[in-house]
């Protein structure tokens, strides 16, 4: 468990602090690229939530698995996915993490557990808990975790999973990203009762609400359930308050948003938040603008490389599809 | 009444918006339809909720299993839904609800109720929308009993068939296709305009070859008719516009005519809607013929993201003409 | 509400003994008839939960609306639906409720508010929200009941239609029958936490527990809110204790069953219980031996008579499948 | 090794124990599983708990979508998950979980990942099964790129696919008939017996018409080759056993000796499976056709309950033999 009087937890905060900004610096680079026309689909950023992904997956192995959805950059970065990688998949270059088939709604590295972003809400629940019961019945010393939005919660699959994971007491960290939107939704309105905590513990799981923009408040609570759940606790879920800073994607104008609400956010960001703890306790500011730097020099140079890298051959889409029947996918000639 | 150009997406916001005025039991319900760009880019509910309150245009939970079986009880229930899945891709979360009840409760209760609903699911490949964002799945729906299915081409299509499709008292699966809602065309203003289910536009006349499509490739198809012209072949070009029940008798007279199909399809050529076609023409108008029928379809592979997969995974005009030509070449 | 000092009070609990009887009978006699190879498909018998349909039931108007899911009889009998047009449904003769071409799961009388049994599990909710959703719209006055198994409150559908219900304020109310299994499986072994009750307050919605054999228990609690949803309180959720003594459906041998268990539950069961308070309140014994009678008379009839009812002429086949197309059905020549 | 008679339910369960003996990682998840008798009447489970356990022997809640996506999950952890949906009427709760994520992962994903598992999904006219419990679905499976589809028609079929289907890295869909369950047949008691998937099995030789046909179908088809080879027309029969891949090679051959092919399937005609055949056939085998292609399918209408009405529904013996002779007058 995080012992934050330890003499090396500002170390392991700023650590995580370099993870965030790596997160945002490839948020706000993929949304150049984007602009600039070099991205083939659109992505949905993960702006102002960074601490969740973050602190959630420092308490992580890389044996662990994780599944995302959508909004899936953050989590990958923070699972260990190579950013280059990552860039490259958005632009659909060779090299990219899924050869370029994917794109930013399917970025996945199964080398480091990152099982998945995903295009469908709510699947991701249900393939978690299966996930799970693999690693029971392999006898794998790991867990599993996944994220899931707010305005999913509304989803059956959501439920279903819960009670799933509680039947057979599966190895599974739930995390609810509450960014108070689904699209262009407010979810408070779409969303009865008392909220994610309520339903989860509707089903008799330990269920936990945390500052989702106070990256130390998500390690200490995630680093205590994560714990919990490796010595045989079952599953646990996490309801992380925080606030998209960004459209829902890629080409939204937010036009249903109230005046003054982004910027008011704006304040509350985990990033700013944790280097001014950080500072507070013995960090330098130097540190921190270095950290600054070599993150956006890190994605700067990845996009470079991205751009640099060649197209896959159109030939690729037969590619990987099945091994049976291989013989008929009606290849255009 | 006079013409007016608009987006498809206007168009069916249109030809909703003039339903709900002439009946108070039409309504609209699916996610973020009551916000300004709310879902999609293509704003196809804008203004609505400020006309209809959010009563008749509701905003839903991320629910799909209930906004297709909310819609369908709604529709027993006396009032005239339009449920909006956005994607067809989605609507795989609402299969039960659409094909085990909408599809046959008019049917298993012996005719006690109908089901009049619109179900809205976009179809058709989107750039970069890779595997989960580009299915077509109309063939599922003409494979389903108690179903029908339109497809609209061009923004006339669209806000015709909408209209059309909320006045039948059957359940009808609405599939627009997301690279169109932009797409600009001209639209007629009287409300009284409506484009019969089940009535296919020949596009073009031609008296060499039918190319037979629907949805996007119509459009594709008719631009390769221009250049099949400049190579002396007269292409038939016939925009189905709804697949179930979809105008046989129009294509019947024009294959007689012209003695040639070619079926152009975005979706997946196996056992995609071609393939009925192409044995339907074969059982029917095998006389006629003076080739076998021809297909053009996706190959059965996902949906790509890399922008030179997923051309290589199109059908292209390119695609359609050479195609075509083979139709001439021996049979 | 229920006034159950009013003089009246036996009398209508008589009411409800008579119809909890002729459901008993209903399914006795069905049973024959499958047994007797007369039923086309198999049935679902609601043996010792005739007390929830029919307490419900009674509460509700003509005007309001039902649905059921495959167990389906006692709630329409319950709810007004001709026993012997059941019967001849059941026998897939002409004059059934749905002409033969439904059977027993697909039951459904519209012109009493029975909308429908139902094949699919859960489905009956999220139809159920949606009829709801109409009668507001058409500004009707009246309300919605939808009948879920215990199984059923384990798939996702159960939830989306509550949160649903909730967030539009819908005239609904959900009666939860515990039978205590989902077809072979004892539903406890795979549901999570306290039960259904906890789950639908997690959706803020008023939720109750009943003794499901009881007629009395659940009239009174359903008259009273049921009163509720009329008077504009919103959805609310009846959890009611029961026991489903006959095997999940015709076929079923009940191997997975402790021994003793049904005989046990048979004690309990909720027309005896009714017959014995009826008798300590002035109802005579020949009263219920009477009433008992002519249930039993108005199955039996029904039975021979829709043994006398003809077939449907097989072409009926090719009706009522849609307006549109119907010139491609494509008929068997 | 000898020959066994017995169930196909139980040839499936014997095929299914078989690999859950050799391979650790395989498992079965589904409703109703652990129970004698459970769930149907067909005992397709029935012992296996207690050889393997709670852990290998899964019973679910209710719950299609995460019975699906549970498997999904779990064979991209590593094991090899058999997931039973019961019925595909069922399945049609899961289509989002089978054809968004099983179908597509190993593509979407570049090839990093693979989704070993089967779904049982029974299909077929049970007796007074009415429209919610007949449905056969198989077509909407084939037009999926990334899904295997297989349809046993013998006792022995069911084995050695469930065997194949376990054991290959592609996720298949298994679709059993509800009334074949208990049919019995002769199966192989030797472990190692497979049948390849993507091999179709001659039942019977002909020269005069191939019908092809799987699942009950083949069965019926059999049975109008007796009577219509004494009527002097020998009708080669093929059950083909595998729908995705289907086997070309066995058909073209088959087809090129008779020149005259019947497809019979049960599900419906319209967009059926039988379509695809029929255009394919067309496309690569038309120099060879003494006449064009014939299908026999349900018609397009829910399936119907009362026996009269299911009769008038039904793909029977009969309706087959007179679809069979139409290939003999012109043309
Ligand atoms: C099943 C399904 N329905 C709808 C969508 C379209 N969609 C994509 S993201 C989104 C909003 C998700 O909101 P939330 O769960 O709160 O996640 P957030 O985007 O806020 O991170 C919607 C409606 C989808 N991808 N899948
Ligand atoms: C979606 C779906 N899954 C499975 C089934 C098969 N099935 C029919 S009834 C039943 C058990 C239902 O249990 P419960 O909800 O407790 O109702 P009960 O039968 O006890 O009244 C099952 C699994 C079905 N009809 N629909
Ligand atoms: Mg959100
Ligand atoms: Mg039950």
């Amino acid at each position: 468990m995080t012992n934050n009087t330890a003499s090396n937890y500002p170390a392991r905060i700023l650590e995580m602090y370099k993870t965030m900004t790596l997160i945002r610096a490839f948020e706000e680079i993929a949304e150049e690229a984007f602009d600039a026309g070099l991205v083939n689909g659109s992505i949905h950023q993960y702006i102002g939530e960074e601490a969740i992904g973050t602190a959630v997956c420092a308490n992580l192995r890389k044996t662990d698995f994780i599944l995302s959805n959508h909004r899936g950059h953050g989590h990958a970065i923070a699972k260990g996915a190579n950013p280059e990688a990552m860039m490259k998949e958005l632009l659909g270059k060779v090299g990219g993490t899924s050869g370029g088939k994917g794109g930013s709604m399917h970025i996945a590295d199964f080398s480091v557990g990152m099982l998945g972003a995903n295009g469908v809400l709510a699947d991701g629940l249900t393939m978690g808990v299966g996930a799970a019961q693999a690693l029971v019945l392999r006898n794998v010393d790991a867990i599993v975790t996944v994220f899931v939005g707010d305005g999913t919660t509304n989803r059956g699959p959501f439920y279903e999973s819960l009670n799933w994971a509680m039947i057979y007491e599966l190895p599974i960290l739930f995390v609810c990203e509450n960014n108070t939107y689904a699209s262009s939704t407010s979810t408070r309105k779409v969303t009865a009762g008392p909220g994610p905590v309520a339903r989860a513990e509707a089903f008799g799981m330990p269920a936990y609400d945390v500052d989702g923009n106070d990256v130390r408040e998500v390690d200490e609570i995630a680093s205590k359930i994560i714990t919990n759940i490796r010595n045989g606790g079952g599953p646990q879920f996490l309801h992380a308050k925080t606030y998209r800073i960004k459209g829902h994607v890629s080409r939204d104008k937010m036009l249903y948003r109230p005046e003054g609400e982004t910027e008011a956010n704006w304040k509350n960001e985990p990033i700013s938040r944790c280097a001014d703890w950080l500072i507070k306790n013995g960090i330098s500011e130097a540190e921190i603008n270095s950290t600054n730097a070599s993150a956006y020099k890190e994605i700067r140079d990845a996009l470079e490389a991205a751009i640099a890298a060649p197209f896959p051959d159109g030939k690729l889409a037969y590619k990987d599809v099945q091994d049976l029947g291989n013989r008929y996918l009606g290849e255009h000639s | 009444m006079s013409m007016i150009t608009m987006t498809q997406a206007a168009a069916v916001r249109e030809g909703l918006a003039e339903e709900m005025r002439r009946d108070p039991l039409v309504w609209a319900l699916g996610e973020d339809l009551s916000t300004a760009h709310g879902g999609t880019s293509a704003d196809q509910y804008l203004g609505l909720i400020d006309e209809f309150g959010d009563k008749r245009i509701v905003n839903t939970p991320i629910s799909e299993n209930t906004i297709m079986g909310a819609a369908v009880g709604a529709a027993v229930a006396g009032t005239r839904p339009v449920a909006d899945l956005r994607m067809a891709d989605f609507g795989m979360c609402a299969v039960d609800e659409l094909v085990n009840q909408a599809a046959k409760i008019r049917y298993m209760f012996g005719g006690q109720a109908r089901v009049p609903l619109v179900v809205r699911q976009a179809i058709g490949v989107r750039k970069g929308g890779a595997a989960q964002h580009s299915q077509s799945t109309e063939a599922w729906y003409i494979h389903t009993p108690g179903l029908v299915v339109v497809a609209p081409a061009t923004a006339s299509d669209a806000k015709g068939l909408i209209k059309s499709a909320i006045r039948t008292d059957d359940p009808v699966v609405y599939m627009e296709h997301k690279d169109l809602w932009l797409a600009e065309g001209q639209v007629s203003d009287n409300p009284n305009d409506l484009i019969d289910i089940g009535k296919a536009s020949i596009m073009r006349q031609g008296s060499d070859l039918t190319i037979v499509s629907w949805s996007k490739m119509a459009l594709l198809s008719l631009q390769a008719a221009d250049q099949l012209k400049s190579e002396g072949i007269s292409a038939e070009i016939i925009n189905l516009r709804s697949l179930w029940p979809w105008d046989k008798d129009t294509i019947y007279k024009s294959v007689s005519k012209t003695g040639r199909l070619l079926v152009a399809q975005e979706s997946v050529q196996v056992a995609g809607f071609g393939a009925e076609i192409s044995a339907d023409i074969s059982e029917n108008l095998n006389h006629s013929l003076k080739t076998y029928v021809r297909r053009i379809g996706a190959p059965r592979t996902p949906v790509p993201y890399s922008e030179p997969m997923e051309n290589e995974y199109r059908v292209t005009t390119t695609r359609i003409i050479k195609k075509a030509k083979e139709l001439f070449s021996a049979p």
